[in-house]
């Protein structure tokens, strides 16, 4: 327009031009003062993780050189991340672990030392873990600290008031030692030796092709629950005392399950890596074979005798401890243990009265002598009306009643309980039909 | 973490250096030329008036006109929306100076007037129920319209008081009272009372009617013993016709009124009132004090 | 996040003014009356859901695939000045009816910290691309870039709104409780600000309880 | 810049404006990180860097920058030297940095950094400016720094990070804690505040009026 009427240029234009100039000086001289700084302040990626570790590792320095083998990362109870190795030899594992408050994770810098032991562990991030600030702030430098990656760890909630954010924790801490376990160049490095599972082909070899697809695990929760002892005026013992004498320990408490099988096997296992003897039960609790068990009769007789039954409830294997029977009449009395399971520390004695009717054992009254209720479910009489209920009962019934109660809410108590009784009226019925 | 200072900085990354300035100068040079365009399409044109007018305004930025102080009247003012009357402050030569920019003629309410309150019931109002919750006016009208049985009674709590800047009212028998020295028409009691009993009326306006309700005389009977019944005596008794029920309440024409005093002395609940107390005659005062 | 979760998170649990302590000046300055609160409240929310739905794209595409995270600061703010700058001017122009409502509130809105917390906020990114809401990767300079956003776009841009709404209805709240409160006769060293803030300090803990939940 | 003036622009910064107990700007910091003292010492000294040296750079650029693109522009200069003070941060306090987290950021949008640059820094000399920037800097830290205090030893028992004891009233480390000890120190800051300035003003006015006799006498005797 200017050059048309050959004016001098518009002063508002001039003005304009003006402003946007200087607005644009500005955002250049920012921004490339920004950009070197930038550049002279960068922070790697390295030095971020340094960072973290240098909270729970101060020895932490990268072995620049290390590429972690990333090929098998899903465990069963977690997932791996990534892996980092310190020159040291200590390897630092990311792993997510599962089964936490709304079905959550917890996802942990777990650091292993070259001697394979726990060095501890800080929470990279959590997912739904609402109150996990309810674990200590010293959890990351006591819990599993110290143990070896391939002992059989177990949960650790010292200290903490939630259980599920804590399972989660634990299945973090399982999923790097799995990951330690399973995998090839770590497995070498940390000279370790599954002997889970190794126990475990022993128990297979015991078993034989027809058991070859069960799925076997430890099963630490179950050797810790507490049963009735022999006498029954005295004080509930831990199932692992009945099993495991002092001079010959028991090694491993293994359990055997099978997708779409209402099969449950437990196999007690003993001695060490070298050779390892085992006793395998199956599961209406009758001891099918042994290996290497000759000399151990009175611990192989205490087996025996406390027989475990696999029940299904629902879509879980449970397990009962069966203790001791008594006639009086037509009535049959069992002394029973639910055995616990997930992390619940409780379990259940019974004593249960059966009679044959109509050829079918029927639960004629239920009464528990230890009370294996969970505090925090609704309430314990509550819990415990399942007990009532369950009189009159048979074999075929036992698993409606359980469902129909289930629904108010004392699911764990009612897990345990349904599993005890069901266990005796099973034994009751394949009694009943062995005609003994 | 041994050495800090190792620990940060990198080779220089003169590509992502680039790529920063080019977007720091396409954001910047987009934006601003964003803005000056709008700006220019989008521009009101202020009317140079605008300024000029708010010169002469008092300049309290009181806020009593109801527009956002001094400069949001002088805008609402050239717009020809806000009445120059709404701002009780400005004195009349600069009105003039006013009118003469925008054109207009001051209006006939140009006189400077001064605020009354439309109620004398006070004490002689009976109570709907006992008010002991904090707070004036504002807050006891809150409570189902206030303690007063009248719905248009002064509840003498004290918001016009708190509200005047001039000391200029106070409450005395359970009403509030306008002191006609101080009073500069501000009109920031009219805005606060929640009853807005509160009203102008010219300087020279020698009376005012304190009532404001609108009931049939039986109903403001039982209830009031100040309140206008509208007996219609004020009308009659008017020599020159200024006065006029309207809706019960008698409204006076202060152009026609010729200060009798007619309509006061006639009204049997004495709900007119003389503005200034300078005017109240001795002898009717101890007259009524008698009574 | 679901929706749902989004909606209550943003209005209660995590309500900006009484929890995050965004949006302060407003919340105190211009909580007189509640027909200027909501004014304000509407000006806050209606910038919030612009800046969500312009910054996230420039983040996502721009900033973060290059490594200029540094600059986003810089970036955000100039965008949003002039975006309130132009919102102004073209209420102003027309709609003059919106702009009495709220458009004379919009230049205090620049200055507002919840509008930055929240192109913060909707641009936080996560490491592992499973917990994304969004993820982009991208060749640049012969370098692969990922870049797994915590939100999707929607997500987003619902954030902006819900967390504008979160703070309108604080914002009305505490006016309307000012409205009564300010007419109270309290001692003098507490007139003003620090009646109106023991107010808030009410609200928050009522508003603390939507946080247990 | 001469002594007097000197004086005035710190007193004004400490005291007689101070941002947070005066003029309750940059509230959102302020409410958000008095849990702990430590941070607020941190976010001060961020507070004052950005503050003194936007001030020197708006108010060198005074006269350069148009009006129409003022806000732009100073934006633009805050918000760089707020990523500066946060990349020197991240880079070498790093704890610092995690716990300040998003506020850092936000001193961009601290109303006391643009409100000093729109009402002092535009319009200002350099050496002013800078003053300015400083001393309402440190206004705001010392008095976050001591709502910091409190909180702390009353919310989490410690200070400074060491625990002093085992007692804590939680409530102070919440948000509705944050706001009451706000309400309560700008009630105490203004009844003293106010004590004083009524003392200062009687003190001046006393020695007016000594003065006026002195001079009358003088007057009176020279008569």
């Amino acid at each position: 327009m200017s050059e048309k009427t050959k004016k001098p240029a518009n002063p508002a234009l001039i003005a304009a031009v003006k402003a946007v100039a200087v607005l644009v000086c500005i955002c250049v001289v920012c921004v490339a003062l920004l950009a070197v700084l930038n550049e002279v302040l960068y922070i790697s990626d390295d030095e971020r993780l340094a960072r973290a570790m240098s909270k729970i590792y101060p020895d932490y320095e990268l072995d620049t050189e290390f590429s972690a083998d990333l090929n098998n990362t899903n465990a069963p109870d977690g997932q791996i991340k990534n892996v980092y190795r310190s020159r040291d030899g200590a390897y630092i594992i990311e792993a997510l672990g599962k089964g936490g408050y709304q079905n959550g994770s917890v996802t942990l810098y777990v650091v292993v030392k070259s001697d394979a032991t726990i060095f501890g562990w800080a929470v990279k991030e959590n997912d739904k873990q609402s109150y996990i600030d309810r674990v200590p702030a010293t959890a990351g430098k006591t819990w599993y600290v110290g143990r070896r990656v391939d002992e059989d760890l177990q949960l650790d909630m010292t200290g903490a008031t939630v259980a599920m954010t804590s399972t989660a924790i634990y299945n973090a801490v399982k999923t790097a030692a799995w990951y330690c376990l399973n995998t090839e160049s770590v497995k070498n490095e940390l000279g370790l030796i599954d002997k889970v599972a190794l126990a475990t082909d022993v128990v297979k070899q015991l078993l034989g092709e027809e058991y070859a697809d069960y799925k076997f695990s430890t099963a630490n929760i179950h050797q810790n629950a507490t049963v009735a002892a022999d006498d029954p005026a005295e004080q509930p013992v831990k199932f692992m005392d009945l099993i495991s004498p002092a001079d010959y320990p028991l090694a491993y408490l293994l359990v055997g399950e099978k997708a779409d099988s209402d099969n449950g096997i437990m196999a007690y296992v003993y001695g060490n890596e070298d050779a390892y003897e085992a006793v395998a039960v199956k599961e209406n609790g009758t001891v099918v074979s042994t290996s290497g068990m000759e000399e151990k009769a009175e611990l192989l007789q205490s087996i025996t005798d406390h027989r475990v039954i696999a029940v299904k409830i629902g879509n879980q294997m449970r397990y009962a401890v069966i203790h001791s029977y008594v006639e009086d009449g037509d009535n049959v009395k069992y002394t029973v243990s639910g055995l616990k399971f997930a992390s619940y520390p409780n379990s259940y004695i019974l004593e249960v009265v059966v009679k044959g009717v109509d050829s079918k054992g029927t639960v004629q009254s239920v009464t528990a002598t230890v009370s294996g209720f969970v505090s925090g479910m609704p309430s314990e009489s509550n819990a415990n009306v399942l007990l009532t209920q369950l009189n009159g009962a048979t074999a075929d019934t036992v698993l409606e009643l359980y469902t129909s109660h289930k629904a108010s809410g004392a699911t764990n108590s009612s897990d345990i309980i349904a599993a005890a009784v069901l266990a005796v009226l099973n034994d009751f019925d394949a009694k009943l039909a062995s005609g003994n | 973490m041994t050495n800090l200072i190792l620990a940060v900085g990198r080779e220089f990354q003169w590509t992502t250096v680039l790529v920063a300035l080019a977007i720091a100068f396409g954001f910047s040079l987009v934006l601003g030329i964003l803005i000056l365009l709008i700006n220019k399409f989008t521009q009101v044109k202020e009317d140079p008036r605008i300024k000029e007018v708010e010169k002469c305004l008092a300049g309290a930025n009181c806020g009593a006109c109801g527009y956002p102080g001094c400069a949001g009247f002088a805008k609402a003012l050239v717009e020809g929306k806000a009445n120059l009357d709404s701002c009780g402050q400005t004195p009349t030569d600069k009105r003039i100076e006013i009118s003469n920019i925008l054109g207009i003629e001051v209006s006939g309410n140009a006189e400077p007037t001064i605020a009354v309150v439309g109620c004398s019931g006070g004490v002689k109002c009976q109570d709907k129920y006992e008010y002991q919750g904090y707070g004036d006016c504002v807050s006891q009208n809150l409570l189902a319209g206030g303690r007063k049985a009248c719905e248009v009674g002064c509840m003498g709590a004290g918001s016009c008081v708190d509200a005047c800047p001039y000391h200029a009212i106070e409450c005395r028998e359970g009403y509030a009272h306008v002191d006609p020295e101080l009073c500069r028409s501000c009109g920031l009691c009219i805005q606060t009372c929640p009853k807005s009993l509160i009203k102008r009326v010219p300087v020279s306006a020698k009376v005012y009617v304190a009532c404001s309700t609108q009931c049939r005389g039986k109903d403001v009977m039982s209830k009031c013993q100040a309140g206008c019944i509208a007996c219609g005596k004020c009308e009659r008794n008017c020599p020159v016709g200024a006065i006029h029920l309207v809706n019960n309440v008698p409204i006076i024409d202060y152009s026609k009124c010729i200060h009798c005093y007619k309509c006061l002395e006639g009204c049997p609940r004495h709900c007119i009132k003389y503005v200034y107390p300078e005017d109240v005659p001795n002898s009717s005062e101890t007259a009524e004090q008698a009574k | 996040m679901d929706v749902f979760g989004i909606i209550v998170a943003a209005l209660f649990a995590d309500n900006f003014v009484l929890s995050q302590f965004l949006g302060i000046c407003p919340f105190l300055g211009v909580s007189k009356k509640i027909s200027s609160a909501a004014g304000m409240g509407l000006a806050v929310t209606a910038v919030m859901v612009i800046t969500c739905a312009i910054t996230y794209p420039i983040y996502t595409f721009l900033l973060a695939p290059m490594g200029l995270e540094y600059l986003s600061i810089l970036v955000f703010i100039l965008l949003i000045a002039s975006l309130v700058q132009i919102l102004e001017m073209v209420l102003k122009r027309f709609s003059p009816g919106l702009y009495s409502a709220m458009g004379i509130y919009l230049p205090l809105v620049t200055t507002n910290c919840a509008i930055l917390g929240i192109a913060k906020i909707v641009t936080a990114t996560v490491t592992s691309a499973e917990e994304a809401g969004y993820s982009f990767g991208e060749v640049f300079f012969g370098h692969y870039v990922k870049v797994n956003m915590a939100l999707g776009y929607g997500e987003a841009v619902l954030s902006g709104l819900f967390y504008g709404l979160g703070f309108t209805l604080a914002i009305v709240l505490l006016a309307g409780l000012r409205q009564k409160a300010d007419k109270l006769h309290v001692a003098k060293a507490l007139k003003g600000f620090p009646i109106t803030m023991l107010v808030a300090c009410f609200m928050a803990m009522a508003f603390y309880v939507f946080t247990l939940i | 810049m001469k002594l007097q003036r000197f004086k005035e622009i710190a007193l004004d910064g400490t005291v007689r404006q101070n941002p947070t107990l005066r003029l309750v700007l940059g509230t959102c910091p302020t409410l958000a990180l008095t849990t702990a003292a430590m941070d607020c010492l941190g976010m001060g000294a961020a507070v004052i860097f950005v503050l003194v040296f936007s001030n020197l750079i708006i108010s060198l650029l005074r006269n350069v920058i148009p009006d129409k693109v003022r806000i732009p522009c100073f934006i633009v200069i805050i918000a760089t030297f707020v990523t500066v003070v946060s990349m020197f941060i991240e880079a070498f306090l790093p704890s610092l940095y995690e716990s300040l987290g998003m506020y850092l950021a936000l001193i961009v949008v601290n109303c006391i950094i643009l409100g000093r640059a729109e009402s002092f820094a535009s319009h200002n000399p350099v050496l002013d400016s800078v003053c300015d920037g400083l001393f309402m800097g440190i206004g705001f830290t010392l008095s976050i720094t001591l709502m910091g205090i409190v909180r702390e030893v009353l919310g989490k028992g410690t200070l400074f990070g060491a625990t002093l004891w085992n007692f804590k009233i939680e409530f102070f480390a919440k948000p509705a804690g944050a706001f009451l000890t706000y309400a309560l120190f700008i009630a105490i800051f203004n009844v003293c505040y106010n004590a004083v300035e009524r003392k200062l003003k009687h003190k001046a006015g006393e020695q007016k009026h000594k003065a006026e006799v002195a001079a009358e006498n003088t007057a009176a005797k020279e008569a």
